[in-house]
């Protein structure tokens, strides 16, 4: 239980730093005010970007940003990819067919192509873009999920409970939900990465604004400043949202493992 | 193989207690015991193969080498040449990936050469009746059966000089047990190989082990020939086990040993919570592994084994010149049930009452606990001698209420009543324990109500040693049945021992676990096995 | 078991390092300076020949060294190639050829191939076709004189004229008179030119190419014997790693540079610029001047340079061409930024705008610079981001409010103020240079947009392309925002003889460059 | 006694047969969809093919006029309407004639047969790497908890970092400094090479930075696992039964361990092949490697669609007949649990 809240404590930590950056900061995080790129000093904590905007407001702003949208595709993917693989290892039979005739579908489909076609028609907003990536996540922990259903399935004890007539709520709450969830967890949480840092194609694909401050932006607007690796501005203009990247998932990572151990015990 | 006080201890608690033992060249020794008394442990831990989740020390040699100081390498050479073990079977002993032909030349390939193989494969599937179609197939294409047999041939195939076998015929029907007894036979008789054979089935122990094992709660409790061992128990543990296995006695009404709700972590014998004989010192000491008597036994109880509550050495009685008992000897041992049978008239009441310290015997000695029964003390304390009589009208006082013809004799020894034994003891024979009933007149019960007012009665005294007169002959079947099924259920939980007199032999083989037959005046004997008894059922 | 797994390992590290690098030799050649000459490549501009190559910049440049055309141009002005000299009368353009100028396969270059390519041209055009004009060829007719002089005539003379009969590329007769279909054409005659340079080998895959020097040609010797295109991870790492001579150097990569003797820098001023487009048609309240000279002060231009170009380019001048360009108007009107002006002309329009950009970093970070310029002064402004296809796309189908566009090509000669500023031009072809304001037309600018092309004389040409700066100076139809200029560099001892066109920044597409100067 | 199993077994084999059926319907009614999406997704991106780029300065262009564009797209095709369009390319594919590239000027198939053999040896060699390294850390680890769980964190980091960032670190902290590593391309360009081996070895070299680059990113999901199915079999019985025979440590790690650890690590081998080609692609562009990463980027930029269509038709198959022998795998290792 303590390596939980560990980690636990190490994202509120964060989401201090940043919460007094996006509020109490005296430096907006749209504006550019101060001279570009400047070395992080006692005023602009990070230093700032090309465009003279403060790094450290961006980072703040971003965290939520990035968070949020990393946590909410998370969630949609896992509800969604969770319930469809579990009916389908389930019920078996024909709708078993069916949906992982769609969860091989969607596991295969080129999703630059995609995302591109999607940007032009719909239009910007934080919804579609979240939208767009649990589109092409919750197939493959749809097809995780599946199989373990297709697993437990097998055991004797579900048989059984089924014989008692129980209801398939009453056995998704009893047997199902306790060995399945935490490779849920372990799943959908691979997606929160990977939805911060999609986050970032899809906005200069034109599916969010690209002046917002999301993380992934931020990475991408440093990585392609064609002088970035010669000069030192690295140094505070790209290592410190890939720090925070790297560590916030890491932690996110850690619990969801730590969380595992605890729900099924140490086997 | 030699054992020096080998002891294991769990992390979890668990511990096999030290234990010294040696198996000679060709010998089959069973391993007795329940589940979870470490018998598994046991197997495992003679060939080094508990590794890291288990403390072990202690020495075991086989052929001479201690098997915890050869080098790894060294020791798994030796594995399937010099000594093997067939784990006990499940599903997933065998790789599923491999097929059964791969599995045992793998054990084959360590000592013949490749083109010897097929020959000696050949012989040892038909030595268990197996089609060599068998050999193609994976482990998931068999049943239960197919796989514990060839498990057993790997174990078996180099012929080591030792193996062991946990639970061999756990999952095999008739035939197919008789199959691998007759192949261990075979083995044991050409290649002078010796089985330690782990079961919880005293019937295979019967058929083909020499000596026996009893293991309980990791200790080793009693040693000694199987045959011996079986037909006279000396340790409590084991008469229990023995009089609650189906396979010796087919025809008893079986009871378990009695169960009692976990204690806490006690040093003493392992037994004792169970123990029906022990005593204070039992919670505390742990017993040894000690000979017994002169007999090539070994018994580890701290009352040396099971107590023998009350011996009759050549009792005689006669009435002016008519010898109605002459000459007789009988044993009970603890917490048994014993039936003395015979015809009626031939004397089983006046040697029951002797025996029971009621009627005067002219020549021979009653010992009760090993000591001269002093009767009068025992009538009157708790843990003595009590008895019921055949004619429960005279024994009870119809006058008296329910409640003092059971506190008669509280009141009179103890001078205080006691109402919640009183109530006890009523529950226990299954009397209602409402005021109403306690304050009925005795002379309104029916004669069943009065037989189980009279055991009430005796019980309230709690005595070793209960001794009834044809308890049953007066009552009608169904209630009958019942007073049996009370007697021995009183008897199997309280732990006293009984000696019933009847004339009713079906009603004594069913509750009892020994019979004496009193022929004639002169002659008593103990009726053993079940031949005799059956003519008198089919 | 995992040992033997270490020991395997093990070995395979030894194989990498125990092999050296299989470097080449740069031995030097006798006959030219050097011996090889290497540029970063890595993209694909197709085969080098006129149907095959890429119509961009660098697929052009790389087709032009192994082919040659009439003339060429220096810093100064055009000067002879396959031409010796050249007379101009009315609408009768008289080239006279080198006697010695021959095909890399030794066969002799005559008026007779210079005859059968515009005639070949007129039936298979090529990939960039100088000869048309809106669909038919400039060249009416056409009289071989003798081997070396031929008079091509002109249907109507225009200043651009010299230029285009100049720049189209001469085909071997002898090997393309019997192709029919030179879209799929690749053998090896098809890349036989008569150029400095003769093919090498080209591999799409990598965009690598290999120019061989041509012994035999009759102008000026290459000046290396081997000129190479190579595939690049990063220009400036693979320029210290000396796998490239010649690389572009981000600004703030110069100072490492700067005062290193042994590199030599060259500018390319002004030649890429950004433009704000305000769709008139929609807004039509940006009819009225006053608003649009009042966006002009709205926006700090200056900070576009700083931020954006750190700091190496010049704020956009109001008569759409460059300063550095040889064209340039100097009293053209200027418009300096002067926010609160700007916010009294807007300040009770309550105008909301969506500004249309292309999804690229720097257009990225213009677009985020004028949104807070406009928003300081009250316009609201709504960033479109799409991909580059699309903004194109958009922009000439009139489907914008605002929209920001960034082209190359402003340091040559002003002819697309006509393609932007015309009523009759705009819009007639699909890339920048013909994306003109729209919704707005000016009499006068139209008519000296189309003047200009006409006038053969070049001064006075180059007076009325000034006049017509001014003219848009003072109507501001499309808000120049700033250019940029980017600097490339080199190793100067190795070779410096990198140069520009008067009307072409893009020194390592001029082949000048690869050949000794006089 | 034994008559009954062998039944059992025959209905075994009907129902996996049933089950390989179903799969196999599965991947064929996948891939039509998937043919028809690739069909329409590109020809709906906005933007056409033979409007230029304009963005990148220095590449000034003469505009195409309007009847050479007309030209342009009659001779690709691209001028009927989308319903005639989709029947030609249909015929076309039939007889494996997958139409011309714009962008290349050449046929579809020799642009991707040009490169395909690039990016195969990148990928083939990093999913076997990846697939080699997973297992050896994961078997490291078996046996010896403190290093098992340094390894498990050290993995499960670098699991977090982005694959492109791995590109961009692996070239500057590497290349920068080591000099005869190369920092882009496959080969040393317009290098006569004397022997094969030499080519071959010219091949490795260039290969060895974005090979290590994507192992990097690759390696810890094999890890997991390895790792994961190691674990649950050390814990089978029959591996404890191998101990009690004394069979001779090299069997028990090969035939008893990794053979049954084998499976499932073999799906996922085949599973991770769809993300892999991701991975490639954009370590391609990174280093300017000549596969078909470089050439599916270039053709969405410049929206050629008949070279989109072949090259994603292309990778879709692979990614739909992977995922179908993973789930024949499976299938297959269910062999132990179908009692």
């Amino acid at each position: 239980m303590t390596k939980l809240k560990f980690y636990l404590i190490i994202l509120l930590i964060m989401a201090l730093i940043f919460g007094y950056g996006s509020f109490f900061y005296p430096h907006s995080a749209a504006r550019p005010e101060g001279i570009s790129l400047q070395r992080p000093s006692k005023e602009h904590f990070l230093g700032t970007d090309d465009l003279g905007t403060d790094i450290f407001a961006q980072l703040s702003k971003g965290f939520f940003i990035s968070v949020f949208i990393g946590i909410t595709t998370a969630i949609i993917a896992m509800f969604l990819g969770g319930s469809i693989g579990m009916v389908s290892g389930y019920v078996g039979g024909k709708t078993d067919f069916l949906i992982s005739f769609v969860i091989n579908l969607f596991l295969s489909l080129p999703q630059l192509p995609v995302m591109i076609v999607v940007g032009a028609f719909f239009g910007q907003s934080i919804g579609n873009v979240i939208a767009i990536i649990a589109l092409f996540s919750w197939a493959a922990i749809a097809k995780v999920v599946r199989a373990k259903t297709l697993q437990i399935k097998r055991n004797t004890y579900l048989h059984l409970a089924k014989s008692y007539g129980a209801s398939f709520f009453y056995l998704f709450r009893k047997h199902l939900f306790t060995e399945v969830f935490p490779l849920l967890l372990i799943n959908s949480l691979t997606v929160v990465g990977r939805a911060i840092l999609q986050e970032a194609s899809l906005a200069f694909l034109g599916l969010s604004d690209p002046l917002t401050r999301s993380w992934g932006l931020i990475i991408n607007k440093a990585m392609s400043f064609t002088g970035i690796y010669y000069t030192d501005y690295w140094q505070w203009w790209l290592l410190p949202p890939v720090t925070c990247l790297v560590l916030t998932i890491y932690c996110l990572r850690m619990i969801a493992r730590e969380a595992e151990n605890l729900i099924i015990g140490a086997d | 193989m030699e054992t020096n006080n080998l002891t294991v201890t769990y992390n979890n608690g668990f511990t096999l207690h030290p234990l010294s033992t040696t198996i000679a060249e060709g010998e089959i020794v069973a391993v007795v015991g329940e589940s979870g008394s470490g018998k598994t442990t046991l197997a495992k831990a003679l060939l080094n193969l508990l590794g890291s989740s288990a403390q072990v020390s202690g020495t075991v040699k086989i052929n001479g080498h201690n098997i915890f100081q050869l080098p790894a390498k060294e020791l798994a050479k030796r594995r399937s040449l010099e000594f093997a073990i067939c784990l006990q079977n499940s599903y997933e002993l065998l790789n599923p990936l491999l097929t059964v032909r791969e599995q045992i030349c793998e054990v084959l390939r360590k000592a013949y050469r490749e083109n010897e193989l097929g020959e000696r494969l050949a012989w040892l599937i038909n030595q268990v009746d197996l089609d060599s179609a068998v050999l193609t197939k994976y482990p998931h294409q068999l049943s239960g059966g197919m796989l514990q047999k060839i498990n057993i041939i790997c174990a078996v195939a180099l012929q080591p000089g030792l193996v062991i076998l946990d639970e061999p015929t756990s999952s095999l029907d008739r035939s197919s047990r008789e199959e691998v007894l007759a192949f261990i036979r075979l083995l044991n008789r050409q290649a002078k190989m010796s089985f330690l054979i782990v079961t919880h089935d005293l019937s295979i122990a019967k058929a083909v082990s020499e000596r026996i094992y009893i293991l309980y709660g990791g200790k080793l409790v009693e040693v000694g020939l199987t045959d011996e061992v079986l037909a006279k128990p000396r340790h409590p543990y084991t008469m229990g086990l023995i009089n609650s296995s189906m396979e010796i006695h087919p025809f008893r009404d079986i009871w378990g040993i009695r169960q009692v709700e976990e204690t806490a972590e006690q040093q003493g014998c392992p037994f004792y919570p169970r123990c029906t004989q022990s005593l204070p010192l039992c919670a505390t000491t742990m017993p040894e592994l000690l000979p017994y008597k002169q007999e090539e036994r070994l018994v580890a109880c701290n009352r040396g084994g099971v107590v023998t509550i009350l011996q009759g050495r050549n009792i005689s009685k006669s009435y002016g010149k008519e010898q109605i008992i002459n000459n007789l000897n009988l044993e009970i041992y603890a917490a048994e049930v014993v039936s003395l049978v015979g015809k009626s008239g031939i004397g089983k009441t006046t040697l029951s009452q002797i025996l029971a310290g009621y009627l005067f015997y002219d020549t021979g000695e009653i010992l009760f606990d090993g000591k001269p029964a002093d009767f009068r003390k025992l009538h009157r304390m708790k843990g003595g001698l009590q008895m019921v009589f055949q004619d429960p009208h005279s024994a009870i006082n119809p006058h008296l209420s329910v409640q003092e013809a059971v506190q008669e004799p509280l009141e009179v020894i103890f001078k205080k009543q006691d109402p919640t034994l009183i109530q006890k003891a009523l529950g226990d024979v299954g009397l209602p324990r409402t005021i109403t009933f306690l304050r009925k007149k005795v002379k309104h019960l029916s004669g069943g109500q009065k037989q189980r007012l009279a055991i009430a009665r005796a019980l309230v005294m709690e005595p070793r040693l209960l001794i009834a007169d044809e308890p049953t002959s007066m009552l009608d079947a169904s209630s009958k049945a019942n007073m049996l099924r009370l007697l021995k259920s009183l008897q199997n939980e309280h732990g006293f021992s009984m000696l019933m007199v009847t004339h009713d032999l079906s009603s004594a083989v069913k509750i009892s676990n020994r019979i004496y037959l009193l022929e004639n005046k002169d002659e008593l004997r103990e009726i053993t096995d079940t031949k005799e008894i059956a003519p008198f059922f089919c | 078991m995992a040992k033997n797994i270490i020991a395997f390992l093990m070995l395979s590290i030894m194989l990498i390092l125990a092999a050296c690098s299989p470097s080449q030799e740069n031995v030097a050649s006798d006959q030219f300076n050097l011996s090889t000459l290497k540029l970063a490549g890595g993209t694909d501009w197709g085969a080098p020949n006129p149907y095959l190559h890429d119509p961009r910049g660098p697929g052009t440049a790389k087709m032009k060294l192994i082919f040659d055309s009439l003339l060429e141009a220096d810093e100064e002005g055009d000067i002879a190639w396959l031409a010796k000299d050249w007379q101009i009368e009315g609408n009768v353009y008289t080239f006279t050829l080198y006697e010695n100028a021959r095909f890399h396969d030794g066969q002799p270059l005559t008026t007779a191939d210079v005859a059968f390519t515009i005639d070949y041209y007129k039936q298979f055009p090529p990939v960039t076709n100088y000869l048309d004009v809106d669909g038919e060829s400039i060249v009416e007719r056409y009289e071989v004189v003798d081997d070396q002089t031929i008079k091509l005539i002109v249907s109507e003379p225009m200043a651009t004229t010299l230029v285009k009969l100049g720049s189209f590329v001469i085909l071997p007769k002898h090997i393309w008179e019997n192709v029919s279909d030179p879209y799929n054409y690749n053998e090896a005659e098809a890349f036989i030119g008569s150029g400095p340079y003769k093919f090498g080998s080209y591999e799409p895959a990598t965009g690598s190419y290999e120019f061989l020097a041509n012994g035999d040609y009759h102008g000026p010797k290459p000046v290396t014997e081997r000129l190479l295109f190579v595939p690049v991870s990063d220009p400036l790492l693979a320029f210290d790693n000396g796998e490239i001579d010649l690389t572009d150097v981000p600004i703030d990569a110069m100072e490492k540079y700067k005062n290193n003797p042994a590199i030599g820098m060259i500018a390319k001023e002004n030649d890429m610029g950004y433009k704000l487009l305000v769709n008139m048609e929609s807004f039509s309240q940006f009819k009225d001047v006053k608003m649009r000279k009042a966006l002009y002060h709205a926006l700090n231009r200056e900070a576009i340079v700083e931020k954006v170009f750190r700091g190496s380019g010049t704020v956009g001048s109001a008569g759409y061409v460059p300063p550095t360009n040889y064209f340039y108007n100097e009293n053209v009107l200027k418009y300096d930024y002067d926010p609160t002006a700007a916010a009294a002309v807007f300040a009770d329009q309550k105008i909301a705008v969506e500004l249309l950009i292309s999804n690229t970093a720097d257009d990225v970070k213009v677009a985020e610079l004028i949104k807070n310029d406009l928003n300081n002064v009250g316009i609201e402004i709504q960033v479109l981001s799409v991909d580059t296809k699309v903004r194109d796309e958009k922009v000439l189908a009139g489907e914008y409010e605002f929209a920001v566009v960034g082209n190359g090509g402003w340091g040559r000669t002003p002819d697309y103020l006509r393609t932007l500023y015309s009523s009759k031009s705009k819009f007639t072809g699909s890339n920048p240079h013909f994306m003109g304001p729209l919704g707005y037309d000016n009499e006068l600018i139209t008519e000296l947009a189309e003047s200009q092309l006409l006038e053969l004389d070049f001064e006075r040409r180059k007076e009325i392309l000034q006049e017509l700066q001014y003219e848009i100076s003072k109507e501001v139809p499309i808000v120049v925002l700033a250019t940029k200029t980017t600097y490339v560099m080199f190793k100067k001892d190795y070779y410096d003889g990198w140069v520009k066109t008067y009307d072409y920044q893009q020194l390592e597409q001029n082949r000048l460059s690869y050949v000794e100067k006089k | 006694m034994i008559i009954n199993n062998w039944n059992k077994t025959a209905y075994h084999t009907w129902r996996k047969n049933k089950q390989l059926l179903s799969r196999f319907i599965i991947f064929l009614c996948s891939f039509l969809v998937i043919y028809l999406f690739n069909f329409f997704v590109p020809r709906l991106m906005p933007g056409d093919p033979f409007a230029h780029n304009t963005a990148q300065s220095g590449q000034d262009m003469h505009g195409l006029s309007a009847e050479e564009l007309l030209r342009l797209k009659a001779y690709y095709g691209l001028d009927k309407p989308v319903r005639e369009q989709f029947i030609n390319t249909v015929k076309g594919n039939l007889k494996l004639d997958f139409g011309q590239s714009i962008l290349y000027k050449k046929s579809v198939i020799e642009v991707i047969m040009s490169r395909l053999p690039w990016t195969v040896y990148i990928m083939l060699s990093t999913l076997l790497i990846s697939l080699f390294m997973g297992l050896f850390l994961a078997l490291l680890g078996i046996g010896k908890p403190k290093l098992d769980s340094y390894i498990l964190k050290i993995m499960s980091l670098l699991a977090e970092i982005p694959a492109f960032l791995i590109g961009v670190l692996l070239l500057f902290l590497f290349a920068a400094k080591v000099s005869w590593l190369p920092l882009a391309g496959n080969l040393t360009p317009f290098y006569r090479h004397t022997g094969v081996l030499e080519y071959l070895f010219d091949v490795f070299r260039h290969s060895l930075l974005p090979i290590t680059a994507l192992v990097l990113n690759m390696m810890p999901n094999f890890y997991f696992t390895a790792r994961t199915s190691l674990q649950t079999i050390l814990r089978k019985e029959y591996v404890f039964n191998a101990h009690a025979k004394g069979l001779a440590e090299k069997i028990i790690h090969y035939k008893y361990i990794l053979l049954n650890a084998l499976f499932p690590i073999l799906a996922r081998f085949f599973l991770s092949v769809g993300t892999c080609i991701g991975g490639t692609m954009l370590i391609e562009n990174v280093f300017a490697y000549p596969g078909l990463g470089k050439v599916l980027r270039d053709a969405v930029m410049y929206r050629d669609y008949i070279l989109i269509q072949g090259v994603f038709l292309l990778s879709t198959t692979v990614v739909l007949f992977s995922s179908f022998i993973s789930d024949v795998i499976n299938l297959y290792l269910q062999k132990d649990k179908l009692r």
